[in-house]
């Protein structure tokens, strides 16, 4: 039973998450994390887990709070504004996949959980995973949170299968994007049928909805300090918001950030309800928040001029994430593809 | 009175009244349903926020939306004029103690048309440079000037006009607003001819018009805080509305058109033109739903910067559409006229983009609005913003 | 053999075109022929015929003057520039097919040709032409200067067939663009070959050529007139054109405009030399000049505002011209595609 | 000299002298060849368009070109010094008496290293309002402040440097332009992170380091002007050079690198890869036809408006180029580092395309730039401009 929260529970909730982010995530933590080797903060995992954000997808009956996409797309856009590496959008999709003692501890922060979506769920187009006889072998690629997950979720169309941490070294991989860890999973060993194929296209989608709320939220805080920047910085005895150049390009991004969280929140919505519109809400999201934060956040560069080209400033550690959010579950030309095919059937 | 008990009173005054009307054909003029507008007006459901002083009911917003969705239902006209009558809550907001029992009730009821008389040959961008002059006389103003980009105002019955009536103060302080009347000598209009080979405005040249006392609204110098309570009523109106192909219907499905425009083509398996279908429809639905989550966002009392947004965001769907659709129909887009509908579509949008992309401010203009009042960046220095228009204009 | 100019006599050789149009095909009288039915002006074809200009790529041998791409894309230029309808273009390719006294007719100005490309040749894609035993039938769609054609060529990869007025009927298509007249041309009688299909790529890389230089000329007049008209027009108290919104857009459309012209004069150049990278050249002013002539016209109309949203305004003028140039002979996505497969051929 | 004597000539003294010389791998700091550079200044081909006195040959362009030719035959470098050596063009134009013998043929041989000390953290767009102050002192100036975006002032052994020596003038008219001693206490080099993760930037700390008086180029607070010609020489030749990947082998062949890496990324097949592949490719080529005619056009007297378009234009390129890398790699593109060498590439290319479009002049100063100098547009009202320096400041 998904819990529906009132716009007043919401708005504490995402202000609950803002404060602690604020506090525990400042640009300073982020930079601390990217420099060491799993990128994880632990004690923040916690912290997260003690607001119920861990288990926030988690039915009440297994301690979570059991609610549902368009809380936690409100929570990731929190996520995403304070460049957190926190494992949310792994921990969202397992939510919707386990049960009992482990979902249990997902809601409780105690497991990290990787997915590793197999077959036509495989947007790496590079995993290959065999499974017979209750035993997987292979190699599963750029899976988010590998590094430090203490099980694996093997998800594809014929069944979710759990690997323990015994059965998979997980080698993390250099990424370009140092707030969102990914790792090759390589698997060697038992693995236990969880449950069947039909639950992973819903655990996928939450997944989906829970990185357009990163994306979403990450062109919003990008946007909002360059247009802050815009407006002290001087040059040539004026604000540089006050040139057109800059004013015209932040109100072009403003369009950008705002489709961004319109598409994020409509498809949280329409996944929450079961809407119609699913298929096209969550294609749309699929490529509108990917885009739109690229844009936001190179522009926001360009808007900032030469100071922005130091690694001190932290417009490029937005461009480094809207690049990688950009790539994970299947790029833009793959989801403008998926949306014009929901259009078709639609029609 | 409870929600049931209104809806119930609602749905009881339409079914005991409405019978069907004539459809509205045209923005402008005088309104066709006239007889069956004066009805609801005179039932109190023209306008239910409004005073009952004023035809209205003194509903709450949400009481209000109910009426609305009674009229919806029953596909009657009418109700809710109170968010979208520009002319009648001009003149409600502003008009004079006398002038406002005279006009309020015959706007609510549409029996006057109604044009706006803005924008000049030389102060497009830049309105508060108008130099049409209303000098006072004896009873009211004597006006002289040219306007350009009138709607209807052929078939008007009064315009919205501003005319500068104090040449020594700066431009934006010097503007009155007026409720013009068109029919008298001194009045002249013409079509003018847009880029689409069609005449939708008219230029209008003035010369010696009479304005009555009672037709001032807002304060004589005040008219540039009137136009721009206007302006901002237009625009919230305009980024909503689709502004593409010439049929309503086409407009109402403009996602589906689209689509199958490409598969007619035989191009819907290009993967080429499935991108750039699917990025435009993309848009269109982002606009709506960006569209949706203001009025929400309103409804829940947080202020909202999207809907400024809307106007720009439809002006890039216009003319990537147009864009589009012509690489969908290739050579066959050579072509126009009755015989080539499709070809006609895709080369009236390409030209009409400009309307929304340049009329009522441009997308220059309009990303200055955003930028200034949606996100606080400062404005350019004005080099004419503090002088008296005389020197401005003499300095040229 | 071509004849090679100095480059005093090409700037000669433009600038008496250019006053010839300054003089005769002024604005009102592009919008006088746009109101004809034929949309041609006999008197001053015939004018450009005693320039030399009808026969500039007829051989000296047949009263032309043996010039070759390099002159008549300079011509195109003025002729783009100033919206001619004259038949250049047709007249330039059927150069390159006819001989003898067709050649002399053509140089002279006294023969009309239209010239319809098919098979792998018809950019149309609708054309469709039977030719045997001496006859043709069929329909050749979209021929430019069909309706005033007094001969028309049928070039096909198997040969170029003429056909004498009396075997075809011209149906004037309603064109978007009325600077630029089409035709059908109904085709129903006999035919003389007149040469083997050799030579027709090489005379549509001409007509290609003429194209791209009357794109380069038309996107540089619009840049050129509507950047005087930022100089004067004043809104806010300054010149529209001291805002950056508007001297940005005339920066980018500089470059646009003068990358059009690069790319019609070096596929001329390439086209004159026979040079190496020919294939390259032809495909990029292909799409270059085009995508650019749009650009400049589109933009054109935004930075003029209201008044060119007017019919008597001459910018629309433009942009339909530059909207029928981008169909004409292949659109950009078809030149495009074609570019790269000349690099393919080339790596 | 006829040509074929010149020709013979230079094919003679290179047979005689040319063994080779190591590369040169940094742009800034000594130039490893000095040895062999010195050959070919004191042979008088370093600056074979400079007068004889200045180590030339006082040749015309035409001639010059054909000892560069004779040069590039043999593979060997150092001539062409009159049009490409931005620091003993400036020093040749506008150095003192005494200094410019002393600077000039140390500059021809690349025995002393150069850096720029222009930019500072609040003076980047808007150059003239620097802050890093000269003072007059006995024999000289004192100077103090901070430079950012300095290339090689680590290892330089000068630097041109524009510091403020009159407060009182307005910003443009208070500048003078210095060559400054690096090598000293006062001067303190730190390098600058990029967002690539690289060191080709420094910051330099000036603490009361000290200028001797014939290290002013131009006159005292004519530096502006100094800068101007510094400035325009350097833009002309950013547009030409692409600035993409790493290598230099990679950058002679950018078209054909990309087409290679869609074959390889099996996308060379894909119709979007196809244009968008196209289309990039297309606008490098562009460039450099423009730029090639506008060579051309200068050669032949024609002024040509095309030279400034580089930069901006390579600023499109590369950031296209990014994305398109990028497009084609897909999830490759989420790593870096040296296991990584097409995703590194992509990444690398993708932040490193600001270079261009910030550094040097952001693309919209340059858009200013080419709409008031090469179009004509009328400039900005520029609020400061007429203002003396320490009000402006004293204002903020």
């Amino acid at each position: 039973m998904t819990q529906v929260m009132t716009h007043e529970e919401r708005t504490a909730l995402r202000d609950s998450v803002r404060r602690l982010l604020a506090d525990r995530c400042a640009e300073a933590d982020v930079r601390r994390l990217m420099d060491t080797d799993t990128g994880h903060d632990a004690a923040l995992w916690r912290a997260l887990a003690d607001l119920g954000v861990a288990g926030m997808l988690v039915g009440e009956a297994h301690g979570g709070s059991g609610l549902g996409p368009v809380e936690l797309e409100l929570v990731m856009e929190e996520i995403g504004a304070a460049l957190s590496s926190a494992p949310m959008i792994s921990t969202a999709i397992a939510a919707k996949l386990l049960d009992g003692d482990r979902a249990r501890a997902l809601a409780a922060g105690e497991l990290i959980v990787a997915v590793a979506p197999l077959g036509a769920w495989d947007w790496t187009g590079q995993s290959a995973v065999r499974i017979s006889n209750g035993r997987a072998q292979g190699v599963a690629r750029f899976t988010p949170d590998g590094q430090i997950a203490d099980l694996a979720l093997l998800a594809g169309e014929d069944g979710v299968y759990a690997v323990e941490r015994a059965a998979f070294t997980a080698t993390p991989l250099p990424v370009f994007d140092r707030t969102r860890r990914l790792a090759d999973l390589h698997i060697d060993g038992p693995v236990e049928r969880i449950c069947d194929g039909s639950r992973v296209a819903g655990a996928l989608a939450v997944g989906l909805v829970a990185l357009a709320g990163d994306q979403a939220g990450g062109a919003r805080r990008v946007l909002d300090f360059t247009v802050e920047y815009a407006r002290e910085r001087r040059q040539f005895g004026r604000a540089i918001g006050s040139f057109q150049a800059i004013k015209h390009m932040a109100a072009d991004l403003l369009l950008e950030a705002e489709s961004a969280t319109s598409a994020a929140r409509h498809a949280a919505a329409q996944l929450a309800g079961d809407g119609a519109d699913r298929e096209v809400a969550l294609a749309l999201a699929g490529f509108a928040c990917a885009d739109a934060y690229v844009r936001c956040a190179k522009d926001g560069v360009q808007m900032h001029g030469g100071i922005a080209f130091t690694w001190e400033h932290p417009a490029h550690l937005y461009l480094r994430r809207a690049r990688s959010g950009a790539q994970l579950f299947g790029d833009s030309r793959h989801w403008r593809e998926r949306f014009i095919q929901a259009l078709e059937a639609r029609s | 009175m409870t929600d049931e008990e209104l809806k119930a009173e609602v749905t009881a005054w339409l079914a005991a009244n409405w019978r069907g009307a004539p459809p509205r054909t045209e923005r402008f003029g005088r309104d066709p349903r006239a007889e069956w507008l004066a009805k609801v007006r005179d039932a109190g459901w023209a306008a239910p926020r409004w005073p009952a002083q004023w035809y209205g009911r003194g509903l709450s917003d949400a009481q209000a939306r109910i009426v609305e969705n009674c009229f919806a239902e029953a596909g009657a006209p009418g109700t809710g004029q109170d968010r979208s009558n520009l002319w009648a809550n001009t003149a409600l907001a502003h008009a004079s103690e006398t002038f406002k029992p005279q006009i309020v009730p015959k706007l609510l009821a549409g029996e006057v048309g109604m044009c706006l008389l803005y924008s000049e040959p030389g102060a497009g961008s830049d309105l508060a440079a108008i130099r049409t002059r209303a000098d006072r006389v004896e009873g009211g103003w004597r006006v002289t000037g040219q306007k350009v980009w009138t709607s209807g105002a052929h078939i008007a019955d009064y315009g919205m006009l501003i005319a500068r009536t104090d040449w020594s103060a700066p431009k934006h302080k010097g503007i009155s607003f007026f409720f013009m009347p068109m029919r008298q000598k001194g009045v002249d209009v013409r079509p003018l001819r847009q880029i689409t080979d069609e005449s939708h405005f008219n230029e209008v040249f003035i010369d010696d018009a009479f304005i009555p006392e009672e037709n001032l609204l807002g304060n004589l110098g005040g008219g540039w805080g009137v136009l721009q309570t206007a302006l901002a009523y237009e625009r919230s109106v305009m980024g909503d509305a689709a502004r593409g192909a010439r049929s309503g219907a086409k407009e109402a499905h403009g996602d589906a058109a689209l689509l199958e425009l490409a598969r007619e083509a035989g191009k819907l398996s290009d993967p080429v033109v499935r991108q750039d279908v699917a990025q435009v429809i993309a848009w269109r639905m982002l606009n709506s739903l960006n569209t949706r989550r203001a009025k929400a966002e309103l409804g829940q009392g947080t202020s909202s910067s999207i809907m400024s947004l809307g106007k720009l965001a439809m002006s890039r769907i216009l003319h990537e559409e147009g864009r589009v659709r012509t690489e969908l129909l290739g050579p066959e887009s050579l072509l126009q006229g009755p015989d080539h509908p499709r070809a006609e579509d895709a080369n009236f949008l390409s030209l009409n983009a400009y309307f929304t992309s340049i009329g009522g401010g441009t997308d220059q203009i309009q990303r200055n609005i955003i930028g200034e009042r949606v996100l606080d960046l400062p404005r350019e220095p004005e080099v004419d913003r503090d002088v008296a228009f005389s020197t401005v204009i003499a300095g040229r």
